[in-house]
């Protein structure tokens, strides 16, 4: 399955992330398309269902990119997103789920390059995972 | 004992000091115990307490809000009155708990599902490692006269999660898929949950349609993982949906590796203390990060 | 005609059907209880005492049926049929009120409008039955015109005789199976089976008299009280033998015909946000009187086959028989 | 019935060739048979109805509101309400729509013959009685005075709108349009229809009344009826229950051992009252 591509869903703080990842189009930066943006208002907005409708609809990878701790714009999203996704990050482990597949950062809206840093090594560690079979999917 | 019991119902009933008690009563094969609403003084000769009350009556509040009603609760039920105190669900002057010492359940499962001489049935597993024979919150308590054998304490209650988590990863989803492919979607386990009190069910839902309804792979999982996720820092481990699951489904093992999680944590446990905010609605500055970039 | 066979003989017998033959029967899953699952080797068939928690109807009217193939895509057929199951299977270790229960569902689809899925999958299963030796405390079959030793709706049925079988075979299906197995019954031994028989009828601790007609408890108070401790959920209606109201649900490019009960809170919930059916007292009330009131209206019989299985399995004990034993007709 | 195809579940594929905007939130839709052979064997009743099927979305019950003389298809007034209405209401010209059917009783014709008609509709209820009417209308000498009461909530909310000119044209027939409260540049009468029915008291003499509408207006329509002088088995009315399969199988549309789907939607007064269950 070499030339399969892997899609990855990543949900995006409109106010860090998302700026974050604009810059690194202005910039210029390369980094591998595989990522599809979702912007949402705050990483507290995005709901577990959101991360297990991916997993199962077909996503190989789900990402949720937010502000800083201390820097989210409504003060306190990313905490509660914090401690949500702590939780949730385990439990598909323990499902059996591979960690691989549900990652979590924290991009500023300066950090153009740390974004396409972490898309790079995000979708290698994705390629590795390998296809998700979650919800009797056979076609990769 | 179960005198003390009837005579106390009957006197919150004749006071008007509550609209209906809910307990148990014994079931129509004369074994095993059901639950039972008693209205009037006549009625409360009805109540039973023994080993066989297995059921966490904290469920059927949610019917009766508004009114005054009496509860007959063990230790576990009433860590689910105070989750549902702390979510503001019940209002605590509404409630006139009947705290009873429990000294562990029979575990009903294995009762239904061994064979059927009904030879001495060991306690329920939940009720093994259970240090809190007696309520945190009662209005009135029912003394156990005496003593039923009390399992030992050293029982690790996470026994059975440590062994699943010390499977590879793909021995737990070929085993997990494997259980929920079973699951028949009776929604059993969220209709006898007291932490499930949603109007509308995410499962019910159509606009969006959140997982297939249909029992396939997909709607299996994500069904089970969705009732799992909701009750994180929620669930009191009163074992309801594991003994209520008619295909067997080791629920306890998904509730029980959260519960695991969040005390590893956060230091969070669920149902001790009513005044305190609920897990997921706070936060703190010390949570861990180590899984974020 | 009758035959006795051992417990190896038919262990054998199966073993060699299953060459050409899909074969379905009870298995014993540890501390879940017995479920009814693809036989892969003779072996590890259950054929003792326990009940099977889901009963046979899951193979005729499957939890999530595939009607039929969407496709959604510019040009391409809109709607593509699937070939109806036709390969051959045998299901065996079926309770009488099983096999009963699916001689009830026959009327509602194999009759106006044929739901070919469920009809096709009648025609290419043998039951071969299994009469209860120890009834469950829960069972009544007896007080709904039924029997532990009643063959109605199968082709073979085995009765559990010392370490092997008495078959009695009823249909040619069955003939093919047990025709040649094991030897022909004696005089004696037919008349100790016959008085067998009549035990295993007696057996059965639960009795109870099914209304001539409930109608006159419609309005009662009695529902309210009886449907109090209902949680709603779907174990009743889901592990009945002859439930079946179902939901169609269009995911996933698929149509699906799924299970459905009326216990469920939005069962008849419309659009609109009525719901004729609102509270547990109606949903609990309508569980009853379609069983035992609107059913026999229609086709005649009750549709309950007294297998108890809504009893033993309901997470809070409610005792369908119990209730309907005392509902206040009188009134 | 779907007597081509043997799977009871399988749509007939049409085609939405006319999409008409009756109000804010309801649309008439037209739909024409794929299979021109399927279109010529469907032959249906005023007052059946049809399960139209939007694929990928879902399946909901619609009756038939243009009458079978008419020949033009089937047309299906819709009012958006759910998953399935939003979706047809997000359709265009062309696109392929199922319909299952036709299901139901519908209304008999021939207890009608002869006999004065009045018709009392609300709102989306005119949508099934629309059916009936043009019928009576292509057969009118067959029926006595046609009267046709229909209310709405606001002006905004009357459907039809352009067939009113025609009905109140065609021979003895009285169009009476009502809204539940005054509106500005609004002519004819205001209220609710059991209140207009009052000041009307048309005659009850050998006469019948079809009712459709959301049940409260039913609710309170009925008796005003039966004040006025009509007997029980001369009120009909079409029921709206939830319905998935139009079959009499799946259970849920069920009225005491009546299913609405099969032996109803329609009934009259008299079979309601025995049937007594809740509904």
């Amino acid at each position: 399955m070499k030339d399969w591509e892997p899609k990855i869903v990543g949900f995006l703080c409109n106010w860090c992330s998302y700026a974050g990842a604009d810059l690194a189009g202005t910039l210029r930066i390369e980094y591998p398309p595989n990522i599809k943006i979702i912007r949402v208002p705050c990483s507290g907005r995005v709901n577990p269902l959101f991360v297990l409708k991916c997993l199962m609809d077909g996503a190989d990878g789900v990402l949720i990119s937010g502000c800083h701790i201390g820097d989210c714009h409504y003060s306190e999203g990313n905490f509660y997103a914090r401690r949500r996704f702590a939780i949730l990050k385990r439990f598909f482990e323990y499902l059996g789920i591979d960690p691989r597949r549900f990652q979590m950062s924290w991009v500023s809206a300066s950090e153009g390059d740390k974004w396409a840093k972490l898309i790079k090594v995000l979708v290698e560690e994705i390629k590795q995972a390998g296809p998700n079979k979650l919800g009797g999917r056979k076609d990769g | 004992m179960a005198e003390d019991l009837k005579n106390k119902a009957r006197e919150l009933l004749r006071a008007r000091q509550v609209d209906l008690v809910i307990g148990y009563k014994r079931a129509s094969d004369g074994i095993a115990a059901a639950p039972c609403f008693i209205d009037i003084e006549g009625d409360a000769d009805k109540l039973i307490w023994d080993a066989y009350c297995v059921y966490n009556l904290s469920v059927y509040l949610k019917d009766f809000r508004g009114k005054k009603i009496g509860i007959i609760a063990k230790a576990c039920d009433v860590k689910s009155i105070i989750v549902l105190l702390q979510e503001n669900q019940l209002k605590r002057e509404d409630l006139f708990i009947i705290g009873v010492e429990c000294p562990g359940v029979i575990d009903e499962k294995r009762l239904c599902f061994s064979d059927r001489q009904y030879q001495e049935v060991d306690r329920a597993i939940k009720c093994r490692p259970c240090a809190s024979a007696v309520p945190l919150l009662y209005d009135w308590l029912l003394k156990e006269k005496e003593k039923m054998g009390k399992v030992s304490e050293d029982h690790d209650k996470y026994d059975s999660v440590r062994k699943l988590e010390a499977k590879s990863l793909a021995e737990r989803l070929k085993f997990w898929e494997g259980e929920f492919s079973r699951c028949i979607r009776c929604y059993a386990c969220r209709q006898v949950c007291p932490m499930c009190y949603c109007p509308k069910c995410v499962a019910d839902q159509a606009m969006p349609a959140w997982f297939p309804k249909a029992t396939g792979d997909k709607g299996n999982f994500s069904w089970n993982v969705t009732r799992a996720i909701h009750l994180a820092g929620r669930c009191i481990d009163c074992g309801e949906c594991e003994r209520a699951c008619p295909v067997g489904i080791p629920l306890r093992d998904i509730n029980k590796k959260i519960e695991k999680d969040v005390k590893e944590l956060f230091n969070y446990e669920a149902g001790l203390n009513a005044e305190r905010k609920p897990l997921l609605s706070c936060f703190d500055k010390t949570d861990p990060a180590d899984f974020i970039r | 005609m009758e035959n006795i066979i051992s417990k190896k003989d038919l262990v054998d017998r199966i073993e060699g059907l299953l060459k050409d033959f899909e074969i379905i029967g009870p298995r014993e899953l540890p501390n879940k209880g017995i479920f009814y699952q693809p036989i892969v080797n003779a072996g590890d068939l259950y054929l003792g005492d326990s009940f099977t928690v889901e009963p046979v109807k899951k193979y005729f009217l499957s939890p999530s049926e595939y009607l039929f193939k969407e496709n959604l895509e510019q040009g391409a057929k809109p709607v593509e049929e699937l070939p109806l199951p036709g390969a051959g299977r045998i299901i065996i270790g079926v309770r009488p009120c099983e096999a009963r229960g699916l001689v009830l569902l026959d009327k509602i689809f194999d009759a106006e409008y044929k739901d070919d899925f469920y009809t096709s999958n009648r025609k290419r299963s043998v039951i071969v039955g299994l009469s209860c030796l120890m009834p469950d405390k829960t069972c009544f079959c007896t007080s709904m015109g039924g029997s532990p030793a009643e063959n109605r709706g199968m082709d073979a049925i085995l009765f559990s005789a010392g370490d092997g079988f008495i078959v009695e075979i009823i249909t040619d299906k069955g003939k093919d199976i047990f025709g040649a197995l094991g030897s022909d019954i004696g005089k004696e031994e037919k008349k100790a089976w016959e008085l067998d028989k009549e035990k295993r009828k007696g057996a059965l601790e639960k009795r109870i008299t099914a209304p001539e007609s409930l109608d006159g408890t419609f309005e009662s108070v009695y529902w309210q009280k009886a449907s109090l401790a209902c949680l709603s959920c779907g174990i009743c209606t889901y592990l009945c033998p002859v439930c079946h109201c179902f939901d169609l649900v269009d995911e996933e490019r698929k149509k699906l015909k799924c299970y459905d009960g009326c216990a469920f809170v939005d069962f008849t919930l419309h659009a609109s946000g009525e719901n004729p059916r609102p509270t547990k007292k109606e949903r609990y009330r309508q569980r009853v009187f379609h069983k035992f009131e609107y059913f026999k209206k229609n086709f005649g019989e009750n549709l309950c086959v007294g297998c108890g299985r809504c009893i033993r399995h309901c997470p809070v004990k409610i005792d369908i028989a119990d209730i309907v034993d005392k509902a206040p007709l009188t009134q | 019935m779907n007597s081509t195809n043997s799977n009871i579940y399988l749509p007939y594929l049409t085609e939405i060739v006319d999409i008409r905007q009756e109000t804010s939130d309801i649309k008439t839709v037209r739909l024409k048979f794929k299979d021109a052979a399927a279109g010529k064997s469907f032959d249906y009743k005023p007052g059946q109805f049809v399960e139209l099927s939007v694929f990928g979305e879902g399946e909901a019950p619609f009756c038939i509101s243009n009458s079978p003389t008419r020949k033009s298809g089937i047309e299906c007034s819709i009012k958006r309400m759910g998953k399935v209405t939003q979706a047809i209401h997000e359709l265009d010209i062309g696109d392929t729509v199922g319909i299952r059917g036709p299901y139901g009783n519908g209304f008999s014709v021939e207890g009608l013959k002869n006999k004065n008609i009045l018709f009392v509709a609300g709102g989306i209820g005119l949508a099934p009685l629309r059916s009936l009417i043009n019928y009576c209308l292509d057969n009118r000498d067959k029926f006595k005075t046609i009267t046709i009461v229909n209310g709405a909530r606001t002006s905004k909310d009357l459907v039809y709108k352009d067939e009113y000119e025609i009905w109140k044209k065609a021979k003895d027939t009285h169009l009476h349009l009502t809204v539940d409260c005054q509106e500005e540049n609004w002519a004819c009468m205001v209220g609710v229809v059991p209140r207009i029915l009052e000041q009307l008291t048309p005659t009850c003499k050998d006469s019948v009344a079809i009712v459709c509408g959301p049940p409260v207006m039913i609710r309170f329509t009925i008796p005003v009826l039966l004040k006025i002088g009509f007997c029980p088995e001369e009120i009909i009315t079409t029921l709206e229950m939830k319905m998935k399969c139009g079959l009499g199988k799946c259970g849920r549309c069920n009225i005491g051992h009546v299913y609405i789907c099969k032996d109803g939607p329609v009934f009259t007064n008299k079979q309601l009252d025995e049937l007594k269950y809740e509904f």
